[in-house]
């Protein structure tokens, strides 16, 4: 096993190198560069820079320079001295960009996780137990309706509906009011009730998606001859459920924990901005729109190899969690 | 008001200035303005600017909560923080005399992109604009003089003003900004306009020179005069001073560049470029940075909150004494879309919220719900929804359409206008050619109706007279191509794609093929450089007076797609673009001319001829008139001018004097 | 035999199972093949029956769009901008009539600039049916000017109420579905030969060839998606035309969608490479392809064909995220995504909601589509 | 067992007695009566095989007898299970299992305790997540002791038992680790461990091999003989049944038709669906060409039957106009054997033709009606 994880580890080296290098070709692909989306940003404010500060400002940044000579500099500062790089927008070294948002992505994409996990675990467990009960459409249904809504319109409609019903549309993570304050049970509580919509609109829609995986594997589980041997031993039926049916529709979801953190990373960007959550998405979008490169490919980067633990971590789990995956990989490792 | 003799009063001031002249042509038709054409234009101005004086340092009256840290030992009393009694700036009452307290709940973008957000309400200015946009007046300048042909400014400064730490306010800091900010560029941008005059013979231009008369007198000298410098400086230069104290702790040149870079470092920059621009430029973000501005930061943005408290050496006051602003603390809150403005107007959180026109229903609807009112104030664009031509793109064959009359007026009357005033002005902005409006400077009579009317027969006439015969649906060039324009605009303008998608309904009517581009702004400005443009909806062209901002009117430099490879051309000397001809021409010989006349009449004619050009050409196309920028304002908060300009000049809200905003009960107004 | 009796089995999945009582049919039930098994199965899933039929009926309306719609995408009318849903009468001062319209008069109100409809008591449009109006073309094989309705003599009815340019909303749905309907559907085709393929050697061959391609998928999974389609926007030349458009976005969304279907296919390769039958065959020298395409790829089937209708939500839902970036059909060709986009607003949110309503019809699409796989799932496997 | 004749032993007491169980399930399209009307019973130490083709209800019986299924089906008939010492074996004081609750504690008390079950499959009836000492040892712990450590010995010893060696190791390895045979064992020892009365093999050989299948019956006999449990052995094949069983009952669709003692079946088959199994097991002494006769058609479903002989479509000897009129009752050929055919049916009603088959032959004894007195006995 060990072995396994030392060589798997090795295979991303090449493979994280490989996607920087696409994240990077990739971010610069879109025509125009910073200082020319800089310009317009400006114009709209009645500021207006000549040619010449322009081309300034492109030498400053580096940008007369082809985009594989400004990878390579990027790149060999993080290996070597491990410089994230510059934001243009930000006037500021990457990391201190990213760490300013970081407290609250992780806050935001850590809830909507165990939203999404105590929510949709529970629900698939019933839906497959009461199959074809009432509960079972009336969940299928409600999940499917966040599903199938786009995460920005159910964003808005949401707002807009605790504006009509609470006459607070729950904006952000905080009250205004709290924002200057330190940590209060009042203000955990503030927190609290201004996460219910971002975690409801980000998780429904992976709750969905994981209600359904946990039925089908339930269904599948429950069905399984083991179980009903163990029946015949007199196990208890919760006992059964818990222990056989349970533990084995578990192992798919629990290994694609590495993929679903990276998922509610990057795809709550769009509704980041509806709901305006201090979160790295919508700074990363701003950074992708206005081509702030180091920026937005250190977040992609960053991303990427959150994706490649991921799946790293995913493997790992699913060999911990079955004997019999645990055993060939022994044996081809 | 006890200014030496030898310094003239804004009223003799004005009169010497070529706004001043304008007074008479109804220059923008202010609510409670003595607006007669029979009272000179001195009267008038002394009306307007009914400047008062403080009698004695008893009157002056401080925020409560200044008083609290005087009483704490905190604070020098307020007779030693504001300046000298006479040289108290007094801002007039605009509706009532306030009370100090409250906190003024104000949006921010999130993007750092923004600072201009909360950089133009706070500005302050040597100079600014009057509340009626015809002209400047001292603000933290306390006057000025200047000799008769425009060589020689003298500005006066306020004695006995100080920095938002107390330090006193002098001469030193103009210096300081001149000698170690501006005239080495350390922050970027190339010495302003304003500091440059013209040989009228030769055109050639030459950089003002500062001297320090004394502790608060600053005299700037020209080779050549230079008329409209103070309007210049309230628009380019907008702040014409810097802590020198401070600055002498920053600047590389008087701590060497290792200790600098040190500094800049520590503070989050890699190199001194980024540092000093956001210390000299975007400065207003930092605490610690000594500023003249109402209300000063607590801390560096973030991604939440960030409170800006009131100074207490603000040197302005209203008449009884108040120490302004009477707004404590600005809380600026952070948001990402436009619609989270409009969620937290309607549910009452935001004091002052600013809108696109299309807002008005949803804020109308709920004013009385969400205890605020709309204000509208008037723009300076000649259209709200319009067409620009590039006439110089590369295909050769639409250049010559571009320039012909003929195919202008077949794409203006082609396009229904009462329609789109309905479907995307909500029916306010007028169905009418790209024009300045009745009762502004150089309005001209029919230009609001050339080439207005819908009459899509005259349109194919016009194509068919061109040569371009139709062929199906669709009209042939005369080299045989089928006729088939780009129509790009930026992706996030308001109602991107909705008025491009009904142009192309209608111009292909005509049988003009449409393709629509909408692209993000970082690719607009390259398809604007590279000439790649052929129409585009984006921006509008028009400004207060060709004299302030000529960028969309006069090709000087690059941005404004309708003229981009001109201006290019002339802002690089020549050296790329293209070279102009005919009448676009003649804009520049035209504008050259005015910027060397002194005086402000004959500066007006000339200004007239350029707007005339443009009424002939229509090098850009309107088709529904101005709609105005909309504020949903607390009812709580008085003193907001309801009927005013929204312009850039202006410095957008800053024109409303939101020191002198005030809450009717501040008690009710927390974060 | 199973442990569990096939009777047992079959009881097992009674609730999805059909259990002919006639003899000569039970008789063919074994004989009977896989896809007759399931949908016989298939269609005793009352959801997954409505799904089928609500599917239908969409389909149905998207190809004949162009006839049932009472206007064209064209139809922009500025004296009818935000109006709400028509209502249809059928009685006129308490006199039958038969279905109408009121002839409405357009005014704003002057505080709030919002339009209002008066409706005319004096104009009566009837409803008139298989009547002429505005070009349309089916497919370009035929125009025809014949519409399902319209109402007579200048009225207008608009069954969804009009948008902020005065088009009417019920038809712009209906024009859209051809795209939204069409689009999820050849992304998946495309997504599914890709995968199939890729998925299907990586499983096969093992070893090697599938660390390559599993490190490929991987590359590619962490590939950032947005500056691609913004890079991919800027590529698309401005002047395409809008089938070529429709399918730039159906590669784009296949090329995201594929990896996940060829990781599935993988799985199931790997666990069905170990059968006997395909063991025989490998011995018996039977070519890989060969054995892929006719030992392999009939063997799970009935499961990808679950995967891909599960897939097909997915697609809708992308491709009214890539409206949102711009990224969708140049107007006045229209989607589900681009009208939700046009609603995403608080001012239509507010005050004109009916310009939801496409919303409705994404979520029955997506429900539909998801009852549908939920169905075949069940049946997929008939001997469970 | 089977080696001892069963008139010369003294009649072993009574472990449980089923009468008349019955197990309907509904359908959408009927009632399906997959066991109807099923009575035996099983004595301590001895061994009843149940035979029958798919579909026949064999599996579902067992299953009853330890409630194992779902809530919707519906059930009846009685499955006493009778004291340790045979006492209540009139019935009064034996325990009705079709009266507990389904998976309340009663009948969790009685599964795995008292009676036990063998399944087909060793290869999916562990969990492969856990091991199979874990799985072993919970029926002990649930059963027998509450400590872990005793309760390990007691799996570590049953293992021994069952032939699985170096158990100390095997004890903790997975199911996958286990050969089929193994598992098999593991399964028996698991099924034992608790000492049950009554083990429930549901064929349990069908999924091994040959030479493997042997060593898990004789492990069975041995086991058996040691413990004195009873059997109920559930297979298709009535080659295993020879060997291992004393009594056998053959099912068709939910009935049983035949039940004799098992030499007694063997030497003299009365139904004719159990002479076509018995055609079609493969013998010594076969002739080369001769080949195996199959029963034609497969076993049609038990939903909405009429009331007619439910082998009649399939029988080679029907007789028109009787099999289709109703019914038949099971007869009592003698007090042993009993057999479910009109063929045996006095009473039978009147044909319309005497003998109406397709392929029947003369010399096929099938078709000669056979007396009850001409059975070797």
């Amino acid at each position: 096993m060990l072995t396994y994880i030392l060589r798997r580890t090795l295979m991303m080296i090449p493979v994280v190198l490989v996607i920087s290098v696409i994240v990077f070709w990739i971010i610069q692909l879109p025509p125009g560069d910073y200082v020319s989306s800089h310009v317009m940003e400006l114009q709209k404010e009645g500021e207006q820079l000549s040619a010449a500060e322009q081309d300034a400002l492109r030498e400053r940044y580096g940008l007369d320079q082809p985009w594989y000579a400004q990878y390579l500099a990027w790149i060999w500062g993080i290996l070597t001295r491990g410089d994230l790089g510059y934001s243009f927008a930000y006037s500021q070294p990457v990391l201190a960009v990213v760490e300013r948002y970081m407290a609250t992505t992780l806050i935001v994409a850590v809830a909507s996780m165990v939203f999404t996990y105590v929510v949709a675990i529970p629900i698939g467990v019933y839906s497959a137990v009461k199959q074809y009960s009432v509960g079972d459409y009336v969940f299928t249904t409600v999940g499917f309706l966040g599903m199938a809504t786009p995460n920005f319109l159910l964003a808005i409609i949401l707002m807009y509906l605790s504006y009509i019903w609470f006459g607070n549309p729950m904006l952000g993570l905080q009250s205004p009011e709290y924002a200057a304050q330190g940590w209060s049970p009042a203000r955990v509580l503030d927190m609290l009730r201004h996460l219910v919509i971002p975690v409801v609109v980000i998780g429904t829609a992976s709750t969905c998606e994981l209600i359904r995986v946990m039925r089908g594997q339930m269904l599948d589980e429950m069905t399984k001859q083991h179980v009903l041997t163990a029946r015949a031993k007199g196990v208890k039926e919760s006992t059964n459920l818990r222990k056989y049916s349970l533990r084995a529709a578990l192992n798919p979801i629990v290994s694609t924990i590495g993929w679903s953190l990276t998922a509610i990373f990057t795809g709550s960007t769009i509704t980041a901005i509806v709901l305006n959550l201090p979160t790295q998405g919508p700074v990363m979008l701003d950074a992708l729109m206005a081509q702030d490169m180091y920026l937005a490919g250190a977040w992609l980067g960053f991303m990427a190899i959150l994706t490649v633990i991921g799946t790293l971590i995913s493997d790992i789990l699913l060999a911990w969690l079955d004997p019999r995956i645990r055993d060939e990989r022994r044996a081809r490792a | 008001m006890a200014i030496p003799s030898r310094t003239r009063t804004p009223v003799e001031f004005r009169r010497r200035t070529a706004l001043g002249a304008l007074g008479g042509m109804g220059l923008l038709a202010v609510a409670g303005c003595a607006n007669s054409s029979e009272g000179t234009a001195a009267e008038e101005v002394e009306a307007i600017n009914q400047v008062e004086e403080i009698d004695s340092s008893e009157a002056l009256t401080e925020s409560p909560m200044l008083a609290r840290r005087v009483e704490a030992g905190e604070l020098p009393p307020i007779t030693e923080r504001m300046p000298e009694l006479e040289d108290i700036m007094v801002e007039p009452v605009l509706e009532q005399i306030g009370v100090h307290g409250g906190t003024w709940n104000f949006p921010t973008r999130a993007s750092q992109e923004g600072p201009w957000e909360i950089g133009k309400p706070t500005e302050e200015a040597l100079f600014r604009f009057t509340p009626e946009g015809d002209g400047v007046e001292p603000n933290v300048a306390k006057g000025f003089d200047v000799n008769d042909d425009l060589t020689e400014y003298t500005i006066h400064l306020r004695k006995g003003m100080k920095w938002s730490d107390g330090h006193p306010f002098t001469s030193a800091d103009v210096m300081m900004w001149w000698d170690s900010i501006m005239r080495p560029e350390v922050f970027g941008r190339s010495v302003y306009d304003a500091f440059w005059s013209t040989d009228p013979a030769t055109g050639e231009r030459a950089m003002a020179e500062f001297s320090a008369v004394d502790d608060h007198t600053v005299q700037i000298a020209f080779q050549h005069p230079r008329p409209m410098f103070l309007e210049r400086v309230a628009i380019d230069a907008k702040w014409m001073f810097a802590p020198a104290h401070w600055m002498k702790e920053v600047l590389d040149e008087f701590i060497g560049e290792e200790a600098a870079l040190a500094i800049a470092e520590e503070r989050g920059y890699e190199d001194l470029e980024g540092w000093y621009e956001s210390a000299c430029y975007y400065y207003w973000f930092w605490p610690d940075r000594p500023m003249l501005r109402a209300w000063t930061p607590t801390a560096e943005p973030g991604p939440e909150q960030v409170t800006w408290e009131r100074n207490p050496y603000y040197w302005k006051s209203d008449p009884e004494g108040n120490q302004l602003p009477y707004i404590d603390e600005l809380s600026l809150e952070t948001y990402q879309d436009p619609s989270h403005v409009e969620l937290q107007v309607l549910d009452g959180h935001f004091d002052i919220g600013q809108f696109e026109f299309s807002s008005f229903t949803l804020l109308q609807e709920n004013a009385e719900k969400g205890d605020y009112r709309v204000v509208q104030w008037e723009t300076a664009d000649w259209y709200s929804h319009g067409i620009q031509f590039n006439l110089e793109p590369a295909d050769q064959t639409l250049r010559g359409l571009f320039h012909d009359e003929r195919f202008r007026e077949a794409l203006s009357v082609a396009v229904d206008r009462e329609a789109l005033s309905e479907q995307l002005t909500l029916g306010l902005g007028a169905p009418q050619q790209s024009s300045i409006a009745e009762g502004r400077p150089f309005h001209q009579e029919g230009w609001a109706e050339k080439w207005a009317s819908y009459d899509v027969d005259r349109a194919n006439t016009l194509l068919d007279d061109l040569g371009l015969a139709r062929s199906g649906d669709w009209r042939i060039r005369p080299d045989g191509e089928p006729l088939r324009l780009t129509l790009t605009q930026e992706s996030e303008a308001p109602q991107a794609g909705q008025f491009e998608e009904l142009l192309k309904h209608h111009l292909e009517e005509i049988g003009i093929q449409i393709d629509v581009q909408l692209v993000d702004g970082g690719r607009f400005g390259e398809l604007n450089d590279s000439g790649q443009l052929q129409l585009t909806t984006r921006g509008a062209i028009g400004g207060i007076h060709p004299i302030f901002r000529p960028d969309t009117v006069v090709p000087l430099r690059a941005g404004t797609p309708w003229h981009n490879q001109y201006g290019t051309w002339y802002a690089s000397e020549g050296a790329s673009g293209v070279e102009p001809t005919g009448d676009v021409m003649e804009l520049i010989t035209v504008y050259r001319d005015m910027s060397a006349q002194t005086d402000p009449a004959q500066i007006d004619s000339y200004a007239e001829q350029i707007i005339q050009f443009h009424q002939k050409n229509l090098w850009a196309l309107g088709y529904t008139g101005p709609v105005p920028r909309l504020f949903s304002v607390s009812n709580n908060l008085a003193n907001v001018p309801t009927e005013t300009t929204f312009a850039d000049e202006f410095r957008d809200l800053g024109h409303g004097r939101p020191a002198q905003f005030t809450f009717v009960d501040p008690e009710a107004e927390t974060a | 035999m199973s442990v569990i009796s096939p009777a047992l089995g079959r009881l097992r999945g009674r609730r999805a199972s059909s259990l002919e009582a006639a003899a000569a049919r039970r008789e063919n039930y074994y004989a009977a093949g896989q896809w007759r098994l399931m949908w016989a199965k298939l269609s005793s899933h009352r959801l997954a029956q409505i799904s089928m039929v609500l599917l239908a009926v969409l389909y149905a309306c998207a190809v004949l769009a162009g006839f049932l719609a009472p206007y064209s995408l064209g139809s922009y009318d500025s004296d009818y901008v935000d109006a709400p849903p028509t209502m249809i009468r059928l009685f006129h001062e308490d006199r039958f009539v038969g279905p109408f319209v009121y002839g409405l008069s357009f005014e704003r109100d002057p505080e709030t600039l919002r339009p209002l409809f008066v409706a005319d008591h004096e104009q009566i449009h009837r409803l008139e049916f298989f009547t002429q109006g505005s070009e349309w073309s089916f497919f370009g094989l035929f125009n025809s000017t014949l519409h399902l309705f319209g109402a007579e003599g200048g009225g207008r009815v608009f069954l969804f109420g009009t948008d902020s340019l005065g088009r009417d909303l019920f038809s712009r749905i209906l024009m859209g579905s051809q795209v939204s309907l069409t689009i999820p559907l050849v992304g998946v085709a495309i997504s599914f030969v890709l995968g199939i393929l890729i998925g299907s050697i990586a499983g096969y061959f093992g070893g090697t060839v599938d660390f390559l391609i599993q490190r490929l998928i991987e590359i590619l999974r962490s590939f950032p998606t947005l500056p691609l389609w913004m890079a991919l926007a800027a590529a698309i030349p401005s002047r395409v035309p809008v089938i070529t458009m429709f399918l730039y976005i159906t590669v784009i969304m296949a090329f995201i969608e594929w990896t996940s279907l060829a990781r599935v296919v993988r799985s199931k390769f790997i666990s069905l490479k170990r059968e006997d039958y395909v063991m025989a065959a490998r011995v018996a020298g039977v070519r890989p392809l060969r054995i892929i395409g006719t030992h392999l790829v009939p063997g799970f089937l009935s499961y990808l064909v679950v995967a891909v209708t599960l897939a097909v939500p997915g697609m809708i839902i992308g491709e009214t995220s890539l409206s949102f970036l711009g990224l969708g059909m140049q107007a006045p060709a229209t989607s589900w995504g681009v009208l939700l986009q046009e609603a995403q607003d608080i001012t239509n949110v507010a005050i004109y909601p009916w310009k939801l309503i496409p919303l409705g019809f994404v979520i029955i699409t997506v429900l539909a589509f998801n009852f549908l796989g939920d169905g075949l799932r069940d049946a997929a496997d008939p001997h469970k | 067992m089977t080696t001892t004749p069963e008139d010369t032993t003294p009649p072993a007491h009574l472990v449980l007695t089923v009468e008349d169980l019955a197990v309907h399930v509904p359908t959408e399209h009927g009632l399906l009566r997959a066991v109807d009307g099923v009575s035996f019973e099983v004595r301590a130490g001895r061994t009843l095989g149940i035979v029958g083709e798919s579909g026949s209800g064999k599996s579902l019986t067992a299953k009853s007898l330890l409630r194992l299924h779902p809530a919707a089906f519906r059930e009846s008939g009685r499955v006493l299970l009778h004291g340790a010492d045979g006492s209540g074996a009139d019935g009064t004081d034996a325990l009705d299992i079709m009266e507990l609750r389904r998976d309340g504690p009663m009948i969790r008390a009685v599964r795995g305790r008292r009676i036990a079950l063998i399944f087909q499959e060793p290869m999916t009836a562990f969990s492969p997540l856990h091991t199979i000492g874990d799985q072993i040892m919970e029926a002990i712990l649930l059963h027998r002791t509450a400590d872990r450590a005793e309760a390990r010995d007691i799996c570590l010893e049953w293992m021994l038992r069952v032939g699985i060696g170096d158990a100390q190791r095997r004890i903790d390895q997975y199911p996958h680790e286990f050969s089929g045979g193994m598992r098999q064992r593991a399964m028996i020892a698991m099924a034992l461990s608790c000492e049950p009365e009554v083990l429930i093999a549901d064929e349990p050989t069908t999924a091994l091999d040959v030479t493997i299948q042997a060593q898990v019956l004789e492990l069975m006999q041995e086991l058996q003989a040691e413990t004195g449990m009873a059997i109920v052995f559930i297979t298709h094949d009535l080659a295993v049944v020879a060997g291992t069983c004393d009594e056998v009952a053959v099912m068709y669709l939910g009935r049983i038709v035949e039940q004799a003692p098992v030499r007694e079946l063997f030497a003299n088959p009365q139904h004719p669906y159990t002479r076509g199994l018995l055609r079609s097991i493969p013998r010594f002494g076969m002739g080369r060409d001769e080949r195996l006769q199959a029963i034609e058609g497969t076993v049609p479903q038990a939903i909405d039957l009429p009331a007619m002989c439910s082998f009649r479509d399939r029988c080679g000897a029907r007789i028109e106009g009787v099999c289709e009129t109703a019914e038949p009752r099971l007869l009592e050929l003698t007090d042993r054997h009993q057999v479910r055919c009109f063929l045996h049916d006095p009473d039978a009603p009147v044909p319309d033709q005497p003998v109406g088959s397709t392929e029947s032959t003369a010399s096929d004894p099938a078709h000669a009606p056979v007396v009850p007195e001409e059975s070797p006995a």
